[in-house]
């Protein structure tokens, strides 16, 4: 049987009915006020979705310390030598243009009871509704010998932008047949084969310009993402240069010293010319500050990404614990999307539509080889919970992983004007 | 491919006569289990490492027969006797008829 | 669809000699290379617009001058400076199509081989007026290609919930209609939309995260998304 | 001993001769066959082997298992709804320290999974322990 269109618009007219009536506003103010705290996937996405769709009806508020934004996902393309940083930065220009009110600094601190927000500056910002997407912090310990402070010797790379950029110089100044060491993270942590990606983009540069040079990985993992098309692929093209070391083999007792330069796996020390550190993750600091947070990540409630502590607080991506999604660009920018429909309901009592997300990661794992691992979820009383999904499979043609490359490519340019709309 | 499996093993490098001592060992290798299809729909077929033994100087530890079962990048943990110096040799066999050998002493003090 | 014209012009490889422009090439061997255009593009006497418009009447017609389709910016501009097809304008254009007109909704990435656009260039022109150096060419149009309920294909959609749907296509696919590895899917006619859609659904086109996709949209779903995305301004 | 590991190797390999052998009763599932070729018939005691694995795999292309049977010459491993029920066969040598072993199976899906152990006389003992395979993640 098909619904006609009738019953169609009775079902979801129902539906929005219950939720016409804007939610109270505080007083002494026109309109309705959300504030976004983080301008990646997450963040600009939900801004500029609330902010274009609901034509003015809402004043939307952006905070993020950074006019430049880079995007975590192709950044490893820039280390493989595919792509310029200029090719993954974005301004917010795009986001101004269509109405979104962005500032430029830190947000500090968060007062749910009188719904404001702190800036470093001092400033107050009043919301009705706050959507928190601050990305990840690392957990503190993680690493024995590594904090925050050796970044610049060890650095981690899992924000973009400058720590991207000095991993890059540091790559390329290895002495001839040096070793690139990863320290990789234990799971949950933002992009799963994006660590494995990035010993493929690295391996690609030492294989042209430094040959002998070797890629050592401690994992606390077991395994990984797409690992059977990573080691496919590794085998292929890197045969001889990429060592990892699981936790059978000591990769999770794992220590560095920054100031020697040296790694230890299991008690056993080794020299290494570069030192990629990626700790444990936790949700970005101001979550925590919010008080919307269990334990490392901030839970949510699937159909709208509200918070379990606070119905007029959501959490979008990577800090996010919503259930069977991966902490992804993709993921986060499908939950903004979700996430804005239902905010934009409950201020103006426009039409809310049933939650869909999806998500696809691709990986370059060498020039003209791309794979993608991807899944469609949708919301349960307990979680998001996967719906279907698939991966690219090991022994495909090179037309295939060359047409899912340039896939990507398109997928990077539809995301970033998705999240940005164009810039003016 | 058979000439690019790389091998892994622990294995205490000193030890007092008649210990126990336990051994890790691991190859990579992606295990084929002549099941899955290529884009063009054929079958990859079959290839995997199929046995693994373990000795310590010509004596036998374990012998293990694998079959496409058993994970990628095939692992054991396993215990042995140290009755003396000398060396363990750990020889893993693979379908296409190829040897991979490993060998790593132990002293005995 | 875009894989077999990926793999066709990757199987071609760079054959190409010096063979002057002016040649002609073999219609009978065109229309085989017509197979990649053919789900966008109709020739002959039943012909009309589709995702693509129709190719009848080819030789002659300025860029973008078809009453009743929706071009891109970029051939509008080009149609009004002066641009009209020819053999040589569309054996520059099918070599490069987003080289020649970078806005352009044809999500083809050209054919690299000179003998194959010379045929099917020799092919489409027999579907033009005053065919004098070709005999007239057998209607070739398909009527259908697919199986799908036409109950289905008539359910009218709310192109509002369309519009909230889109959001997911809008991460891969640019809603500026900006076509760069992944097809533009902006104005699409939603017939075409609709049995794009349901053959991604029922698995007769193939593209892992299309069918996936596809998979758990419900038939009011995907001819929501068609009113939508053909309801756009371009 | 010999004669025992050829047997177990014919069985992983899939060529099942169940015609050779008379008087055996029809099986669940070929993991009993190949439990079946294996014991001759003969009864199989349970207690005397741990088998260790974890009640949920999120993998199953990696799914852990710790096996323990003192007193066994060799123990072999099934799973029983696996395209092929043989996973592995361990053959305890004169200097192995104990009758332990580690390693990670491949499950095509949520099954039982079934450790036979050859005792020193003869005798058998198993244990079985069940896996609920769910979808994994991000690949």
């Amino acid at each position: 049987m098909t619904m006609n269109r009738r019953m169609f618009l009775g079902t979801t007219a129902a539906a929005s009915a219950v939720l016409s009536a804007p939610s109270v506003l505080a007083d002494g103010h026109a309109k309705p006020r959300v504030v976004v705290i983080g301008g990646g996937a997450g963040g600009a996405t939900a801004a500029r979705y609330i902010a274009k769709d609901s034509e003015g009806a809402i004043d939307v508020t952006l905070i993020e310390p950074s006019k430049a934004y880079y995007t975590c996902f192709f950044s490893n393309l820039y280390l493989g030598g595919f792509k310029d940083i200029e090719d993954i930065g974005h301004s917010y220009g795009g986001l101004a243009a269509t109405g979104v009110n962005v500032i430029h600094d830190w947000a500090v601190g968060v007062d749910r009871d009188t719904k404001t927000v702190t800036l470093a500056g001092g400033d107050t910002v009043a919301y009705d509704k706050l959507i928190l997407s601050p990305g990840i912090d690392f957990v503190e310990g993680a690493v024995e010998g590594w904090d925050i402070s050796a970044q610049n010797a060890m650095p981690h790379a899992f924000k973009a932008g400058s720590q991207t950029e000095l991993l890059k110089a540091q790559l390329m100044a290895m002495p001839e047949g040096g070793t690139f060491a990863m320290v990789a993270p234990p799971n949950p942590y933002r992009c799963p084969p994006g660590p494995y990606e990035r010993v493929s983009m690295v391996a690609h540069y030492l294989k042209a310009n430094n040959p002998t040079a070797k890629i050592l990985i401690a994992d606390p993992k077991p395994s990984f993402s797409k690992q059977g098309l990573f080691e496919e692929g590794w085998n292929t093209y890197y045969a001889g240069m990429i060592d990892r070391i699981g936790p059978d083999f000591g990769g999770a007792n794992v220590s560095v010293d920054p100031a020697a330069m040296t790694l230890s796996i299991d008690g056993e020390v080794t020299n290494v010319d570069v030192c990629n550190v990626i700790p444990a993750m936790k949700a970005g600091r101001i979550a925590e500050l919010a008080g919307v947070t269990d334990g490392n990540w901030a839970p949510v409630n699937a159909a709208d990404m509200s918070t379990k502590a606070d119905p007029d607080v959501y959490v979008l991506g990577d800090s996010a614990q919503q259930g069977d999604m991966p902490k992804s660009g993709f993921s986060a920018n499908s939950q903004a999307k979700v996430c804005a429909n239902a905010v934009r309901g409950a201020l103006t009592g426009s039409r809310v539509f049933p939650a869909k997300f999806a998500n696809t990661c691709w990986s370059l794992i060498a020039t003209d080889d791309g794979v993608k691992v991807g899944a469609t979820y949708e919301a349960t009383d307990e979680k998001i919970a996967k719906v279907d999904g698939f991966v690219s499979t090991t022994g495909e043609s090179a037309e295939i992983r060359k047409a899912t490359y340039e896939e990507s490519e398109g997928w990077y340019t539809g995301i970033t004007s998705d999240m940005f709309g164009n810039a003016v | 491919m058979a000439t690019e499996l790389k091998t892994r093993v622990k294995v205490p490098s000193s030890a007092s006569a008649g210990e126990v001592v336990t051994i890790k060992a691991m190859i990579t290798h992606p295990m084929e289990n002549g099941r899955r299809k290529d884009s063009e729909g054929n079958t990859i077929p079959r290839s995997i490492i199929n046995r693994l033994v373990v000795d310590f100087n010509g004596q036998n530890v374990i012998d293990v027969a694998l079959e496409p079962s058993v994970s990628r990048n095939p692992y054991f943990q396993f215990d042995a006797v140290v009755p003396e110096s000398g060396e363990f040799k750990f020889t893993w066999y693979d379908d296409e008829g190829s040897v991979h050998e490993t060998a790593r002493p132990v002293t005995v003090t | 669809m875009r894989l077999a014209c990926l793999s066709l012009s990757v199987a071609a490889s760079v054959l190409c000699t010096t063979v002057a422009a002016d040649t002609f090439g073999d219609p009978v061997a065109g229309e085989v290379v017509f197979a990649n255009c053919k789900a966008c593009h109709k020739v002959g006497p039943e012909a009309g617009n589709g995702i693509g418009p129709h190719l009848n009447g080819l030789f002659g017609r300025a860029a973008a001058g078809l009453e009743g389709f929706r071009y891109s910016r970029s051939l509008q501009r080009a149609g009004s400076n002066g641009l009209e097809w020819h053999a040589d304008t569309l054996d520059a254009f099918l070599e490069d199509p987003r080289g020649y007109a970078s806005g352009t909704r044809m999500s083809f990435r050209g054919l690299k081989d000179q003998e194959e656009r010379l045929d099917v260039i020799a092919y489409l022109r027999g579907f033009s007026a005053d065919p004098a150096n070709f005999p007239e060419a057998d209607p070739t149009a398909t009527a259908t290609d697919h199986d799908i309920d036409p109950e289905i294909l008539a359910i009218e959609g709310d192109a509002e919930y369309g519009e909230y749907l889109s959001s997911e296509c809008t991460t891969c696919h640019r809603a500026d209609g900006g076509d760069d590895g992944i097809p533009s899917i902006v104005l699409w006619p939603e017939q075409d939309f609709k049995i794009a859609l349901q053959a991604y659904k029922n698995e007769q086109r193939s593209h892992p995260v299309m069918q996936m996709i596809a998979r758990r949209l419900n038939d009011e779903e995907i001819a929501a998304l068609a009113a939508y995305f053909g309801s756009l301004e371009n | 001993m010999e004669l025992t590991r050829r047997k177990i190797l014919a069985i992983g390999s899939g060529t099942l001769a169940l015609a050779g052998l008379p008087g055996l009763p029809a099986f669940a599932n070929p993991a009993q066959e190949a439990i079946a070729l294996l014991t001759g018939g003969a009864e199989i005691g349970e207690g005397g082997v741990t088998l260790t694995l974890p009640e949920m795999a999120a993998d199953g292309g990696t799914v852990p298992l710790e096996v323990s049977a003192p007193g066994a010459v060799s123990i072999a491993i099934f799973a029983e709804r696996n395209p092929e029920p043989g996973v592995v066969t361990f053959t305890f040598g004169p200097l192995s320290g104990s009758r332990s072993v580690s390693t990670r199976i491949r499950l095509a899906e949520t099954q039982e999974v079934t450790a036979l152990a050859t005792m020193e006389d003869g005798s058998f003992q198993m244990a079985k322990a069940h896996v609920d395979v769910t979808v994994g993640g991000c690949g």
